[in-house]
């Protein structure tokens, strides 16, 4: 059962239209992440959730009911702010304790949950500081702990993990979404971070311009995105724009210059473009390549960089520029050296 | 970036030269023993402070001018700050006309103001003395507490109110709990020239007393219209050192720290 | 939901300022109009624009009250900047002081600008001993006294508002601004100045009314000259001639709203902001 | 505030000038109050004020003292009673030209002042005798005049007009004559207390005012001297009145009666608060110094008819404005 | 020859110092990343540098002359804060261009840059907006372009994209390198994505506590952590706290519970603290694993979670528990299962 749904919702700044017959329909419990560029209408969308913004066309129901008028005070959402908006005026304890103190719950009880989530968001000795005296990502897990302590129904995340290093965020994802479970809150996540979005979501919405292209569980939309946007966003940086298909027994067999590629695939019926990630290519050196390469294509490296997880390559090849991520473990290969490309069919796919 | 600014410090020790220069000569003067002001004063006495207490229209009108200038303030908070909040908050059709009646008991001769009042008031709404100048006082006020109010709210941060709200906060919680601690400054500023405002009306209180009810300014004019001696200098006087030591145990007792934020 | 809601929040200020001040000085105005209780009739405005005299001081108050704003402005604004990065303590301290002058009274004040600026006054002693003059300064009794008093009143109240202000403005905003090349002087009127602009309009606009429609302090410092306001107690108080001091009234209101409207646009200009 | 009546007494409400409030609480009103069991309830202000709350009807004033231009601005405006002779019975008492100053039945003047000259003979050297000595070289950028709207504003007018040489009034020559003042006048002064203020801080050498103000401009410059012109001083005369509707009519007559008393006079006189106006007041030299005192020096002076002044007072103001301000 | 150089440098909030005895030297052109976790003193480092913050004690060196009391405004140093700072009254252009119009270049010009900063921003068609009209990672980039177009002596950035998507990120990482590396201008930057640091650095410092605790190129801080704290910082997530170590002909043989594992490493001599990268562990099911494991345990999966490019598997061992990363395209292990972990003599560092 859908916790709550969006219906042709339209939202508009001025005359200028954000989001446009929208919708978007969330099961109890879930955790749905949106992913999309900046000023693609992910901020737009929480706020409309939350009832910051009224839209002008379009319904919002939650729990089966009109929620379109209900007052923002009266959702029991919690919201996490891109910009933190902590309350100056109050220390962190008192910013914590803010949304606990509405809900009249004992003093006692109060400090005591405060007390857990902000040990929760490595915060403890801050209880007494004020926003002003905290570093960025402090802030950052001071409006997290706010919006989670009060257990809401429904929890909005704008970029709540922006400002925290690797370690923090992980840590922070992990209880967020440990949190998130136990107490069974559907959750709507904002995030740049694509590990994170796949990490910690039930479903990934990735949005484009006000409107949602997939939305689908992280596997799915990791493996098989749906649109040319879809698979750039999500990292499938190389695209090949194929002249035909044609459905073949081990495959389909797409063909580009003369140049057939095998494409492992089920679900799309008339893409024409191919795409894959830098990471699913592989490259040899020419003079070393095995003979069992998959949609073997011949190139010369252009440019090549150090990642630290791995080197990447620009490859030129009669079928255009792929970027090549190869595992720094292997020699790295130079620059202007030639090569064998490696399109392994089950990892490219074809895309609308 | 807490940089000592040299020229600028001078600047403002001069203003305050200006400022308070005048008020030094004064204080000089209300310690002279003779009967008109004199300075460099010849003579010392305290004579003129304790005629201020035998004098018994100062005593007596001064408790009236700060409990209208109290509840003048209190009336016009509670109109002004929802008033000021709405303008900034929201988006209006006729803002700037609704901005402009705010601001309307400001551009008005004063003189004008208290004759009008005094035809009004008194003779078509039949309102007794107190009301009316309780009344009066507070149309005066009202825009300065709008208007300084409103400026403090134009650089308000409303996405904390969000934050609030969101949280289970009442529209009405959420102000007094976190838009009014942000703003408190600007309400302190708006309070303050308020009262003075009302604490040294002279043109609407000239119309609005009556028999028996008089207000401090009223006074103190009427005293310098017939009195040269150095009393006014010395209640002068005696007002800062109260005004003074109101803020400091407000300060003390309040723990307010005025014109600060976190 | 918002939409009844925001009005619910300025309708006490619309009805309390409509019945008890719109609607009296309204009808006060529009009697102006109509002094024989018959015809519409304007020619008692007509007659005083044809005035000379009329015009005169009609100019000379608005020299008089511009000058003053602006200079409030001039002073008031650095003045007000300095206090506001004060400590808290500091800051409360200064600001006290500021509202002190308000709490003379402007007889005594008067007599307190006579020993400083009067014939035989602090400043020319001062500078007649040490030579820089030989007569003394003719400066009291002259619009230069009023502009003197005026400034005098009506700075501390422009210190205020702007201290005010210049609390809400984020401090990084000025170390930007540095960052970025600006002088002191540049950040103080490229970003200070333009987030201030709320304030400096309605710091402006109280000095400018306030001393467009002074009485005492022009009436004691001014000697001779008169004002508008001058004028209008002339004619209220000494002549019970109400009608006349309505039509100055009105013709004061209107200048001032012409004033407003200036300053407003100005302010529009200088920051633009929504 | 009807409420600081005590229960069921009368109560009798007075509007005056606020100066010497507590000579006239103990030594005036109390007595009064004692004797017949009344309050007085005081409201004080300058003539203007005081005369357009009364304009404005239901202010609940009974008696009124004012000067006598506005006296005779709410007698012309029909804002007071008509008293009854019968009972005032010392007005037998006063000077002649104080019996009823805006006109038979109206309030009688209570006391007459004198507005002559006042200087400080350190700075100008030559005798005063004359109005015309104010025009004199010695007194450039030496004198104070009374502004137009003040009580003797217009008296000052008419001495200027009597020194162009006029015997009867003259606007034009005293508008002139006035004009020729201008190298000597370095303010107008509104109220006395800038008269004296200005005086005692040397800013001029002295200028007309009213003898009532003399003590206190001998304790700013104890060398002073006060002068009655040679073509006369004026008389400023302050009445009391009883306002229209009053229904306290009987007692406020009653209290003019007992003001104009020799006993209230002389304690007033006694106190430098008030010139008498009632001949049956004895003041030693000492005690008559800045009070306007003697039959004979009250016939010197010159009265200006109080309708005369309401009459022209617009013009004059007009021309004030633009001949003498500028 | 070093640009700048702080010397002994301590700064204090109120009483508690944030920086003691703080040292840093950059090189001309070069740029380095600050890392380290939130609330660690990156941003008060910057700061300093800056010229926004007085140091208690110390020095700060630039071009060899002492800058310690240089104000802010002579110093052409450009600075993204981590929340933007925009001018509220300004449009983005006069925003971009505010520090240009201090310099005094020509209008022609000054449009001209402006437009082209935008331009590499993304974020033409912005020009007449004022900050309150844009969306988080608009206003990022604004706060970017206001920087880079006045082409300082030093740059600083404060998180510059943390509120970027990843495409967006990575396109703006890339421009900010080709200009740093096009006008050399020295930069210090500070984020949390690790593999932004590496990529765009010439150094990266790893600070911990207002200490560098190691400053070195990427490549290095990658491979060779020198601290614990600095491996597990950089992903490092799995330690085995050995009890002895000993020299051999091929590595150092350490040893743990009578286990004794080869580690292949020059740089370290006393090191005892094993260190390994989740994504280096490899595991095979205890049924299928190859001969040629090197440093084998056997272990037992307790957890698996999917990552999107792999799935992570929690293995309990006799030694310790193990955080794996396992290659997604390889059939998903199940919990309970029994299998043999590898832990690669190449990838295993010592730190202290
Ligand atoms: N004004 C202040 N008063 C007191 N302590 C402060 C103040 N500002 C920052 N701090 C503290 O100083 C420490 C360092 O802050 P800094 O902002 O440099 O951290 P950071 O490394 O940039 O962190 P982040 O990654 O979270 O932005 C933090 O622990 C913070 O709480
Ligand atoms: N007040 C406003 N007036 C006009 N346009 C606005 C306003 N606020 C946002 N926008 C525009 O609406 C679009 C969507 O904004 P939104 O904040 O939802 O983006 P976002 O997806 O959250 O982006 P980011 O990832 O950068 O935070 C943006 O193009 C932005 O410029
Ligand atoms: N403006 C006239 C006021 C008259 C009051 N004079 C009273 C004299 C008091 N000594
Ligand atoms: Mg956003
Ligand atoms: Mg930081």
């Amino acid at each position: 059962m859908s916790l709550f749904t969006l219906q042709d919702v339209t939202v508009a700044y001025q005359k200028q239209a954000i989001l446009q017959d929208f919708n978007l329909s969330i099961g109890e419990g879930e955790l749905v992440s949106l992913l999309g560029p900046s000023g693609c209408g992910k901020t737009t969308t929480l706020r409309l959730i939350a009832g910051f913004l009224q839209s002008k066309q379009g319904k919002f129901l939650f729990r089966e009911k009109d929620y379109t008028k209900v007052p923002v005070n009266k959702r029991n959402f919690g919201f996490v702010f891109q910009n933190y908006a902590l309350f100056p005026h109050m220390t962190v304890f008192d910013n914590v304790a803010f949304g606990l103190r509405q809900r009249k719950v004992s003093k006692a009880s109060i400090k005591d949950r405060v007390l857990r989530v902000l040990d929760i968001a490595s915060l403890k000795g801050f209880e007494e500081r004020f926003p002003a005296a905290l570093s960025g990502g402090q802030k950052q897990r001071v409006a997290i702990a706010r919006a989670l302590v009060i257990e809401p129904d429904l929890l909005l995340f704008d970029e709540p993990l922006s400002n925290l290093d690797a370690n923090l965020r992980v840590n922070m994802r992990v209880e967020i979404r440990r949190i998130q479970q136990e107490l069974g809150i559907t959750t709507v996540y904002v995030s740049h971070d694509q590990e994170e979005c796949f990490s910690i979501s039930d479903k990934v919405a990735i949005m484009n311009k006000g409107i949602i292209e997939q939305l689908s569980d992280p596997a799915t939309i990791y493996r098989q995105p749906k649109t040319k946007f879809v698979a750039d966003f999500i990292g499938f940086k190389n695209f090949i724009q194929f002249d035909s298909r044609r459905q073949e027994t081990d495959g389909i067999a797409a063909t580009v210059q003369g140049i057939t590629l095998t494409v492992q695939q089920q679900d799309n019926d008339t893409g024409l473009v191919g795409a894959i990630r830098p990471d699913d290519l592989r490259l040899y050196p020419l003079d070393a390549a095995p003979m069992t390469v998959e949609n073997a294509v011949q190139g010369k490296v252009l440019i090549s960089t150090y990642l630290g997880r791995s080197y990447q390559y620009e490859v030129k090849t009669s079928i255009g520029q792929f970027t090549v991520n190869d595992d720094a473990a292997a020699a790295p290969l130079a620059n202007g050296q030639e090569v064998v490309l490696e399109i392994p069919k089950k990892q490219i796919v074809l895309v609308d | 970036m807490r940089e000592k600014h040299i020229g600028l410090g001078i600047f403002t020790f001069l203003v305050f030269v200006f400022l308070l220069g005048p008020l030094v000569i004064i204080s000089f003067t209300s310690f002279e023993q003779g009967t008109v002001l004199r300075f460099p004063p010849e003579s010392f006495s305290l004579d003129w402070y304790k005629n201020i207490f035998e004098v018994s229209g100062f005593l007596e009108t001064f408790k009236v001018s700060i409990y209208l200038s109290l509840a003048g303030n209190l009336l016009a908070l509670l109109i002004g700050i929802p008033a000021a909040y709405a303008l900034n908050r929201f988006d209006f059709k006729g803002k700037a006309l609704l901005e402009g009646i705010f601001v309307s008991p400001i551009i008005i001769p004063g003189i004008v103001l208290g004759f009008t009042f005094l035809r009004f008031f008194i003779t078509y709404y039949q309102l007794p003395i107190y009301a009316g100048l309780f009344i009066g006082h507070t149309v005066i006020m009202l825009p300065f507490i709008i208007r300084v109010v409103s400026s403090s709210l134009a650089n308000f941060d409303f996405s904390i109110e969000e934050a609030a709200v969101s949280l289970g906060a009442s529209r009405i919680g959420t102000f007094f709990k976190v838009v009014l601690p942000n703003i408190k400054s600007g309400i302190i500023a708006g309070v303050l020239i308020a009262f003075l405002e009302s604490f040294n009306n002279v043109d609407i209180s000239v119309f609005m007393t009556g028999p028996g009810v008089s207000t401090l300014p009223i006074e103190m004019l009427t005293y310098v219209q017939n009195y040269f001696d150095p009393t006014i200098a010395a209640l002068s006087v005696v007002l800062m050192i109260i005004t003074a030591l109101f803020m400091f145990f407000v300060e003390r007792l309040l723990g307010l720290s005025y014109f600060t934020k976190r | 939901m918002r939409n009844y809601y925001k009005y619910l929040l300025i309708l006490p200020g619309v009805l309390f300022l409509t019945i008890f001040m719109l609607v009296p000085i309204g009808m006060t105005i529009i009697s102006t109009f109509f002094p024989n209780e018959a015809a519409a009739d304007t020619s008692n405005y007509a007659s005083l624009f044809r005035d000379s005299y009329f015009l005169e001081i009609l100019w000379t108050t608005l020299r008089v009250s511009i000058l003053t704003t602006i200079i409030c402005m001039v002073i008031g604004f650095p003045t007000a900047y300095f206090i506001a990065r004060m400590s808290a303590k500091m800051k409360a301290l200064l600001l006290i002081l500021t509202i002190f002058p308000l709490l003379t009274s402007p007889v005594v004040r008067s007599f307190s600008w006579m020993v400083i600026i009067g014939r035989n006054g602090l400043v020319n002693e001062a500078l007649m001993g040490i030579g820089i003059i030989q007569e003394p300064l003719e400066i009291l009794y002259t619009p230069t006294a009023v502009i003197i008093g005026l400034v005098h009143l009506f700075l501390p109240l422009t210190i205020i508002t702007l201290v005010g202000v210049m609390e809400s403005i984020e401090s990084d905003l000025l170390t930007a601004a540095a960052s970025l090349g600006a002088s002191r002087f540049g950040v103080f009127t490229k970003v200070v100045l333009p987030l201030c602009v709320p304030g400096l309009v309605i710091g402006g606009i109280l000095v400018f009314v306030g001393s467009f429609t002074a009485y005492t302090t022009p009436a004691l410092l001014g000697g001779q000259q008169r004002v508008l306001s001058t004028l209008l107690y002339q004619n209220a108080n000494t002549l019970n001639d109400w009608h006349m001091a309505s039509i100055l009234a009105a013709i004061m209101i209107v200048v001032t709203l012409i004033v407003i409207t200036c300053m407003n646009l100005l302010a529009n200009k200088l920051n633009p902001r929504r | 505030g009807s409420d600081s009546a005590g229960a069921g007494k009368e109560k009798l409400v007075i509007s005056t000038w606020g100066f010497s409030e507590d000579f006239f609480n103990e030594d005036v009103y109390a007595p009064f109050e004692e004797e017949h069991n009344v309050d007085i309830v005081v409201e004080t202000g300058n003539n203007a004020e005081r005369l357009n709350k009364i304009r404005q009807g239901n202010s609940d004033v009974d008696l009124v003292y004012l000067s006598d231009y506005y006296a005779q601005q709410g007698v012309d405006d029909g804002l007071f009673e008509e008293l009854d002779s019968s009972k005032l019975t010392n007005l037998d008492k006063i000077y002649e030209t104080a019996k009823s100053p805006n006109g038979e039945g109206y309030g009688p003047a209570y006391t007459i002042g004198q507005f002559g000259i006042a200087y400080n003979p350190e700075m100008v050297k030559e005798t005063v005798s004359s109005w015309k000595d104010l025009w004199n070289a010695e007194w450039e950028s030496n004198v104070a005049i009374p502004g137009i709207t003040t009580t003797t504003g217009p008296m000052f007018l008419d001495a200027a007009s009597k020194v162009s040489g006029n015997d009867s009034f003259n606007e034009d020559a005293a508008f002139k004559q006035l004009d020729a003042l201008k190298p000597n006048i370095v303010n107008e002064y509104n109220q006395t207390s800038e008269f004296i203020n200005m005086f005692g801080q040397g800013e001029i050498a002295g200028g007309p005012i009213m003898e009532m103000y003399f003590s206190s401009l001998k304790e700013a410059v104890p060398e002073a001297e006060f002068v009655t012109p040679e073509e006369g001083g004026y008389a400023v005369m302050n009445t009391v009145n009883v306002v229209k509707d009053s229904d306290q009519k009987e007692l406020a007559e009653e209290f003019i009666n007992y003001q104009l008393s020799t006993e209230v006079q002389e304690k007033t006189a006694k106190a430098k608060v008030d010139s008498p106006v009632n001949t049956e007041v004895v003041l030693s030299d000492e005690e008559q110094e800045g009070i306007t005192y003697g039959e004979d020096v009250i016939e010197k002076l010159n009265v200006l008819p109080a309708d005369f002044l309401v009459e022209n007072s617009k013009q004059w103001i007009d021309r004030w404005n633009k001949e003498v301000t500028k």
